[in-house]
């Protein structure tokens, strides 16, 4: 794993590499080599399986995240791809010509994430929401609790107490 | 935005206004949501005058219970054991049906997303009335585990009458043959008449139902 | 064939009695085939309380004057049956309105009602009805092939066509019976059989999981009623129908019972255990065996 | 493909015309297409999804695979759940088989913050585990002849899962959810008198499988409705992340418990089935192997497990549990195959990000809209639930 | 294809019609729930404390804590129990598992049928369910199944050997990693906080422990308590005996946490985390007597309020009893030193060796000071008053103590007896252990007690370290007498005690008079309760004074007497104990603002 990484640092910029199993290694690339890296990797290295690809919202450094996680069925070993992508009009090239099942993948990212990806079939489709207009659901800036509070009629008579400030205001309410 | 104008964005082409040339050359005007679909308000069903008769048609109506066959959320996962040997609920005369037009008992298994609950108001306003609604765990009744989830809806009884809940996440298939068993009380006794209920309120279910549902892009009541 | 009031009147009771003989048989039958699957099933009754429930349901919708008149054409194609079958052999009052030609006249009606319900269907609207009737059509043509096949082969042995006249010729003990003396016909009828009766693996029409539910789609409440009623009707006389071609007739009524709920057993028997054809293949299987056995038939009889 | 002299009109006139790529030209303008709706009120589909087909005659031309019905946000309620709190949650991913959430999300937090697992624990995990594989191909394995019309098989299957259920009632405390592999360990050891009760289940199961070999297995409407009839072809395995017995039925002999082996599966002995027919009759029966297989894992797993130990490692204060930042991707094998959990911690003590990656997202999405092209609709059905597709892992 | 085989197989399928159905004939009525079955809830409600933490737990939000009538609020229960919604329930049972009283259960009962909506909700315990008396149902597991640490942190103690001889500090604290994993254990149910006198943010300061935020943590200290040093050394952490963990574990102990976070935050940066750079002065000034822990506290919060604070001390050093009635190695002088000049660092200044009453008068005081706050302690021992106690050779165990600390030669014999149960009894045990392992090398002490073992006031930890250090404990003997021959003392006779109180609670000790023991001894320590001095409030102020019950000064929840100007607090209103003094003194600090504030 580790002599196969390194072989591969020297064909591709791999900034960070963090190997998690001894199976299963994440590293970093830039959002440029990916898609040749990816090729690379499926045709000539044996990574057939595409396991999954998402993404994750580091909203505190304005970047996405985006994970593509590749599976060598023979060597049994786990690649996982990071690449950062900036927050603001995010955008990444499309994978769905390697593998058929990538252009689902998109089309969730797209819808729940708002990151775009040109060219792949039915992207701007809605796959998962229906009639939603408002910032995509898993943006870490989206509150959940909130909408839902606003838009489904929370059931009334609810109310709790919290254990110290009750007993303040039973046993020493002046204190 | 307003209410209408959200729900004019995402009508569908299809169902636009448009004009089309006739086979013999005339250019009609239609309106899918007008012409397409019966979209009559619907009345107010009575029960039967004579107290004897409705009486026993109440029994009839207890002892045949025809539920949808479509499940909405996990609780579907109970429906299977509640109609194969190990429950056997043909035993009290719920049998399943595939299409909502024969159905009379409609299971809401569970958490309802704004997708599911369009599908769910189009297949109840399509079965015939009397018509009864079983609302099935915690989700039905206030969310349950998907209380802030901005996709499922927190209470079914905002969006349809519901006649019986029954607590749990999931129940079991016992727990359900009690729902249904309540239901048939209910049914004997006339007190589930819940199907006059959402017409008399026809308004308000519709307003809430249109609140969430912004994809709306069928006619106000579709049979 | 006098029409009088009293023939009249007997025929209405035994339509009566084959009304509650259908809907008793489908609750035994649901019930054995409950046991097959290791449960009780249903109570016996509950096809009365389901036809109750049906006509007690409040609103209706109807999609046009077909829509309505689906049902009653499928109605009038059981009792159509019925009115000119002989139920049981040499009584007065059982035999219906059977005259000499009345085998014809019923091979008509069997495909009356489902004329009928592909007009009613059909404006329905449902894409599912659509899909279903004309499966259901296709299916039912090729299910009449080998059946006409075989009743010809038996006008050819009888010299009639005559249902009255065929049972007489059984008479005797169960060696007149068309099922010895005509086996051929008979295996080509009972194959076509479990085709008309609608179960699987004939029951592509009206399955729940290829096609929701085939033509009753859009049916409820009254309409899904009358279908009910009919279908109890249809299963008693078209049972009774061949146990009148095939199985030497009835002399009383235990005798119907038990051959018409025999016969009726064969197709849920075979039924219970397997799944269903494809529409294709169900049609090119009954163009291949029933259709083989039935031209063999005509041949060993002419 | 087979010919037959009955086969009318078998080599009729294509329509839709085949394009330059490859796809089909559909016209729908033209009025000769119908759109039929398979879902999401339909009793062939499995769960709560739709299928958009669009035919001619019964063939079907282009197919749509909508989902989203189950949607609940999963993976946005997760990111505001403690990780005690996502336990409860995450099990709702799959009702069929809530067990491997149970235990992905366990290994996964395990892994980040270096919890040793005790060892009663983890073969109570591998227990459970099978169990689960056990109760789902019971549903699964006669639920393929149920789509055919077999209902018979149905009933016996569901019956005897419901005796798995009470198995699992007894030993979790839930009959379907039932929240026991619980980050750290699990949370209870086995009842008393537990394993002569599975035990004898075991051998009502048995029974069961010799049953449905002979009413679905050597059944020739089965076989006639199934043979050749959604076939897999081995190069999509790769292209469509094919895994589990759909991949096993095209040859490809993938299983996570043989591969990657995890909890005690390397202290088991058990051979996975392939074959390279790979059509519904193929996977099916892989499946029925798996089902023997499993009832075998289970007996192995009663013989060799320890009765008594600590059974939850000591893990820091669940109220305020923080994961160390970091991030992995855990899998185990679940009856429809590969099912993973992509966990990113930050150092909170709440998870950044949990991602799933269900073997249905791939199965019923993409490879099924690309399998349906040209199949008839009494088959769509069939073909979707010889893929084992399970909606609510692929909308979360 | 298919051959015969496959057409006649399938009809084995038929055999099931002679076989009796599977199906469970009565499943509404047959099917109980597993033993284990999670169903519905159950609650204890008489062991349940409402610590709330079953509802922090609950990823569903559906459990409130709601205040039930007949449990009201007292120590260690906040009188709230908790309320299920059973339209947010997922069954779980995480609720179980956590809850910390254990009082929490579910049954195995799951069907609950209703038609209205709003039904699904009820306290558990209170509300009567059908399942309220089922056996069965979901517990919590056992065999290590926790989900926070029951058994506590130890903490590094010197050996007995190594401890006896000398007064070093014998509790070492904690290092980093134990403390962030002692304060992992806390639920943050804020129970203690009512409990402790001073009503301190425990769980959020134990919180700042687990960030690591130390400074947080000190700030959050001083919010009510200006020793922290002192207190997480000497508390008597009434908190850690309400904590909702000690019901099936060990208490979180508290008072370490919050030495911890004392000892880490160096004294030099005290005012930069504390923000106290620079006070705002308002130009009043106020008088505290005493510098024990009310004064001091009072002067605290006063100071930074702004007002000039004087505080007049009798003895040569400040801290009143904490310097003078508790040995140093429970209490090192450094750390006293460290709360103190933090306080003084202030801008407080304090008159050494002024005996108010005598160098000066209070009413002077009251003239020359917007106002004055007394918190003079108490610092006169009291006799047992029986016969012999009048001898020489009988002390009293306050004045001993002071000796130690102001390094006077003090009389230690080869045999001492003790006579008292308390902390203080187990402080001068120990300190004269010291010294006679010092001077004799061996420790010959015997201390008896009224109460029994199980009653002793003192911290069990006192009486278990007294005993690793040679201290004999006897409690459970009424002293009769103290046997004196020639003039010297030869020992004590005792009786065995009873009981303390009669039935209507007064104190009233009942003896065995026929099992009577003697305690050998050359040297009898009385200890039983100190009493105060409050001759320096001389007569035309005297007079204006009210009293209370028990020759107590009355006074009102600011801690101010009948003066006007006169505050009162530590342990002469309240107490005797260090946590008690700082809250009394907090409050009086407030109460004097508020007095000079609407003036």
């Amino acid at each position: 794993m580790k002599k196969f990484i390194k072989d591969l640092s020297f064909r591709f910029n791999i900034t960070e590499i963090e190997y998690q199993r001894k199976n299963l290694a994440f590293v970093s690339v830039d959002k440029e080599s990916v898609m040749q890296m990816l090729s690379y990797l499926r045709d000539t290295e044996g990574f057939s399986h595409f396991v999954l690809m998402t993404a994750v919202d580091w909203i505190e450094d304005g970047i996405f995240q985006l994970t593509y996680i590749l599976n060598n069925p023979t060597k049994k070993i786990d690649l996982a791809i990071r690449i950062k992508i900036l927050r603001e009009n995010a955008e990444m090239y499309s994978a769905h010509h390697l593998w058929n099942q990538v252009a689902t993948y998109q089309r969730e990212l797209k819808e729940m994430f708002g990151i775009n990806f040109p060219g792949s079939p039915r992207v701007n489709e809605s796959f998962l929401l229906e009639g939603w207009d408002n910032i995509p659901p898993m943006r870490r800036d989206f509150d959940t609790k909130k909408y839902s509070e606003e838009t489904y009629f929370p059931r009334p008579g609810r109310g709790t107490n919290d254990p110290a400030q009750h007993m303040k205001i039973k046993l020493y309410p002046n204190e | 935005m307003k209410e209408t104008d959200i729900h004019d964005k995402f009508l569908h082409e299809e169902n636009k206004k448009r004009e089309v040339i006739a086979p013999d050359g005339s250019i009609i005007e239609i309106d899918p949501l007008q012409d397409y679909f019966c979209d009559a308000r619907p009345q107010i069903n009575e029960p039967f005058k004579i107290k004897v008769i409705e009486k026993f048609l109440n029994w009839a109506r207890a002892e045949s219970i025809w539920v949808l066959g479509f499940g909405t959320g996990c609780g579907s996962i109970e429906i299977p054991p509640l109609v194969t040997p190990r429950f056997d609920a043909f035993r009290y005369g719920v049998q399943m049906r595939a299409t909502p037009r024969q159905s009379n008992a409609f299971i809401i298994s569970g958490y309802l997303s704004v997708k599911t609950l369009k599908r769910v108001i189009r297949s109840y306003e399509q079965m015939q009335s009397p018509k009864y609604v079983i609302a099935l765990g915690s989700c039905t009744i206030n969310g349950g585990m998907y209380w802030d989830s901005y996709n499922t809806i927190n209470r079914l009884d905002h969006y349809l009458p519901v006649d019986v809940y029954i607590a749990g996440c999931m129940p079991r298939p016992e727990a359900l043959l009690a729902g249904f068993m309540k239901l048939k009380e209910l049914i004997k006794a006339g007190k589930a008449e819940k199907a006059n209920e959402y017409i008399e309120n026809l308004d308000w279910y519709k307003a809430n139902q249109k609140k969430i549902i912004r994809d709306w892009n069928m006619p106000d009541y579709n049979w | 064939m006098e029409f009088t009031v009293s023939k009249i009147l007997w025929t209405l009771l035994g339509l009566f009695i084959v009304l509650n003989w259908g809907l008793i048989m489908s609750g035994i039958m649901r019930k054995i085939v409950a046991r097959v699957g290791k449960r009780y099933g249903i109570p016996l009754y509950q096809p009365y309380i389901d036809l109750i429930k049906n006509y007690a349901i409040r609103s209706q919708i109807t999609h046009g004057v077909m829509f309505y008149l689906g049902p009653v054409f499928r109605l009038s194609g059981g009792v159509g049956i019925f009115l000119f079958l002989p139920l049981i052999f040499g009584s007065e009052h059982w035999s219906n309105f059977s005259f000499s030609g009345d085998l014809v006249l019923i091979l008509y009606f069997q495909f009356f009602g489902m004329l009928g319900m592909a007009l009613g269907a059909g404006e329905g609207g449902h894409p599912n009805s659509a899909i279903g009737i004309s499966r259901g059509l296709s299916q039912f043509t090729t299910i009449e092939v080998p059946m006409t096949l075989a009743v010809i082969s038996l006008a050819i042995q009888y010299n009639t066509l005559s249902i009255a006249e065929i049972v007489a010729a059984q008479q005797g003990g169960i060696a007149n019976w068309t099922m010895l003396t005509n086996p051929f016909a008979t295996a080509a009828a009972m194959l076509s059989l479990l085709g008309a009766f609608g179960h699987s693996p004939f029951n592509l029409v009206k399955a729940p999981n290829e096609i929701p539910i085939g033509p009753p789609t859009e049916y409820h409440a009254t309409f899904l009623g009358v279908l009910r009623t009919n279908a109890a009707i249809l299963h008693v006389v078209e049972a009774a129908l061949f146990m009148n071609l095939f199985f030497g007739g009835a002399t009383n009524w235990f005798e119907l019972i038990l051959k018409t709920f025999l016969i009726y057993f064969w197709s849920v028997f075979v039924g219970v255990v397997f799944p269903r054809f494809r529409i294709e293949q169900s049609v090119r299987w009954f163009l291949k065996i029933p259709l083989a056995l039935g031209i063999i038939a005509i041949i060993v009889m002419i | 493909m087979n010919k037959h002299w009955l086969n009318i009109g078998y080599d009729r006139s294509k329509y839709p015309e085949t394009g330059v790529d490859g796809n089909l030209v559909i016209d729908k303008t033209a009025h000769k297409l119908v759109k039929l709706w398979q879902g999401p009120n339909h009793p062939g589909v499995t769960g709560n999804m739709s299928i958009e087909l669009t035919i001619s005659g019964d063939e079907i031309v282009e197919a749509k695979t909508h989902v989203g019905y189950l949607h609940r946000g999963f993976e946005k309620l997760f990111e505001r759940r403690k990780y005690i709190q996502v336990f409860p949650t995450c099990i709702r991913l799959c009702v069929a088989e809530p067990d491997y959430n149970e235990y992905n999300l366990a290994a996964s937090v395990e892994e980040l913050s270096g919890i040793e697992v005790p060892e009663v624990a983890q073969w109570l995990r591998t227990l459970v585990l099978e169990m689960a594989r056990l109760q789902s191909l019971l549903r699964v394995v006669p639920g393929q002849g149920g789509t055919t019309g077999l209902g018979i098989g149905v009933q016996w299957g569901v019956y005897l899962r419901d005796l798995i259920l009470d198995r699992f009632e007894e030993l979790t405390g839930g009959r379907v959810y039932h929240m026991y592999i619980i980050p750290g360990g699990v949370r209870g050891l086995l009842p008393e008198g537990f394993k002569k009760r599975l035990k004898s289940t075991l051998k009502e199961i048995d029974e069961f499988i010799v049953n449905i070999d002979n009413l679905m297995f050597s059944n020739a409407v089965f076989k006639k409705r199934t043979i050749g009839v959604g076939y897999i072809d081995p190069t999509w395995v790769d292209s469509y992340g094919i895994v589990g017995p759909n991949a096993r039925a095209a040859g490809f002999k993938r299983d996570v418990r043989k591969d990657y082996p995890y909890l005690k599966y390397n202290e088991l002995e058990f051979d996975p089935q392939t074959a390279t027919e790979s059509d519904i009759y193929t996977r099916s029966r892989i499946r029925w192997h798996d089902l023997k297989m499993t009832v075998d894992l289970i007996q192995q797993i009663l013989d060799k497990m320890p009765d008594d130990g600590i059974i939850r490692a000591q893990t820091p204060n669940v109220l305020h549990w923080k994961i160390p930042k970091g991030e992995t991707y855990v899998r185990s094998e679940s009856s429809r195959g590969e099912y993973g959990f992509y966990v990113v911690a930050d150092g909170t003590e709440y998870p950044r990000r949990i991602n799933l990656r269900g073997p249905s997202y791939t199965h019923a999405v993409s490879l099924l809209e690309h399998m349906l092209i040209g199949a008839n609709i009494a088959d769509v059905a069939s073909i979707m639930v010889s893929l084992q597709t399970c909606p609510p892992e692929i909308e979360r | 294809m298919s051959s015969l085989k496959d057409i006649l197989m399938p009809f084995t399928a038929w055999k099931n019609v002679f076989k009796e159905p599977v199906s469970i004939k009565d499943p509404l009525n047959e099917r109980p729930g597993a033993p284990r079955y999670r169903g519905f809830h159950k609650n204890d409600v008489k062991s349940c404390i409402g610590c709330g933490t079953c509802e922090s737990i609950c990823e569903n939000e559906a459990i409130d804590m709601v205040a039930i009538a007949g449990f009201d609020a007292k120590n260690g229960d906040s009188g709230l129990r908790p309320k299920v919604d059973y339209g947010r329930c997922c069954w779980c049972a995480l609720c179980v598992d956590v809850c910390t009283t254990g009082s929490l259960t579910l049954s195995n009962e799951y069907k609950w049928v209703d038609t209205d909506s709003d039904n699904f909700r009820y306290i558990p315990g209170i509300d009567n369910k059908p399942w309220d008396n089922n056996e069965l149902g979901w517990k919590k597991p056992g065999n290590g199944y926790e989900f926070y640490q029951l058994e506590r942190v130890k903490m590094e103690e010197l050996h007995p050997e190594e401890r006896d001889k000398s007064f070093i500090e014998i509790i070492q604290g904690y290092s980093k990693e134990q403390a962030e994993k002692e304060a992992d254990r806390c639920v943050e149910c804020g129970i203690c906080t009512a409990t402790c006198p001073a009503h301190m943010g425990i769980p959020q300061y134990i919180k700042a422990i687990r960030n690591n935020n130390l400074e947080e943590g000190l700030r959050i200290l001083y919010d009510t308590n200006p020793l922290p040093e002192i207190c997480g050394r000497i508390c008597t952490h009434k908190c850690e005996t309400v904590c909702s963990i000690g019901h099936r574990g060990e208490a979180i102990s508290i008072r370490w946490l919050k030495r911890y976070i004392a000892d880490q935050n160096p004294s030099e940066k005290y005012k930069t985390i504390l923000e106290t750079d620079f006070i705002q002065k308002n130009g009043k000034k106020i008088a505290i007597i005493g510098s024990g822990p009310a004064g001091l506290s009072a002067a605290h919060y006063l100071a930074k309020m702004g007002y000039e604070v004087e505080i007049f001390e009798k003895l040569a050093q400040a801290g009143g009893m904490m310097r003078y009635g508790i040995p140093e190695y429970r209490l090192p002088y450094d750390s006293i030193d460290k709360d103190i000049n933090y306080i003084l660092s202030l801008g407080v200044k304090i008159h050494y060796n002024v005996n108010v009453g005598k160098d000066i008068t209070l009413e002077q005081l009251g003239k020359d000071f917007d106002a004055v706050f007394a918190g003079t302690g108490l610092h006169l021992g009291r006799s047992t008053r029986i016969e012999g106690s009048d001898h020489k050779n009988v002390y009293q165990s306050i004045e001993l103590l002071r000796k130690i600390t102001q390094g006077e030669e003090i009389h230690v014999a080869e045999k001492i007896v003790v006579i008292g149960g308390g902390n203080v009894a187990m402080d001068i045990t120990r300190s004269l252990a010291r010294l006679q392992n010092q001077k004799y090398g061996k420790v010959q002490m015997i201390t008896t007690s009224l109460e029994t073992e199980e009653k002793m006031p003192a911290d069990r930890e006192e009486v278990v370290e007294a005993r690793e250090e040679g201290a004999i404990i006897n409690p459970g003997w009424a002293p009769q007498k103290v046997e004196i021959q020639d003039g010297i003392i030869k020992g004590l006779h005792v009786v065995q005690c009873m009981s303390l109180f009669d039935a209507t609670g007064n104190f009233n000790p009942q003896c065995n008079m026929e099992n009577a023991r003697f305690f050998e001894g050359d040297m009898v320590v009385e200890s039983i309760g100190q009493g105060m001095d409050l001759s320096y409030i001389a007569e035309p102020l005297k007079d204006d004074i009210e009293m209370g019950p028990r020759g107590r000064i009355k006074v009102n929840s600011d801690f101010q007497t009948s003066v006007p100007w006169l505050f009162m607090g530590g342990d002469t209103i309240q107490g005797p104990d260090v946590i008690h003094g700082i809250a009394n003194g907090h409050r009086a600090a407030m109460g004097i603002d508020k007095y000079l504030t609407e003036q």
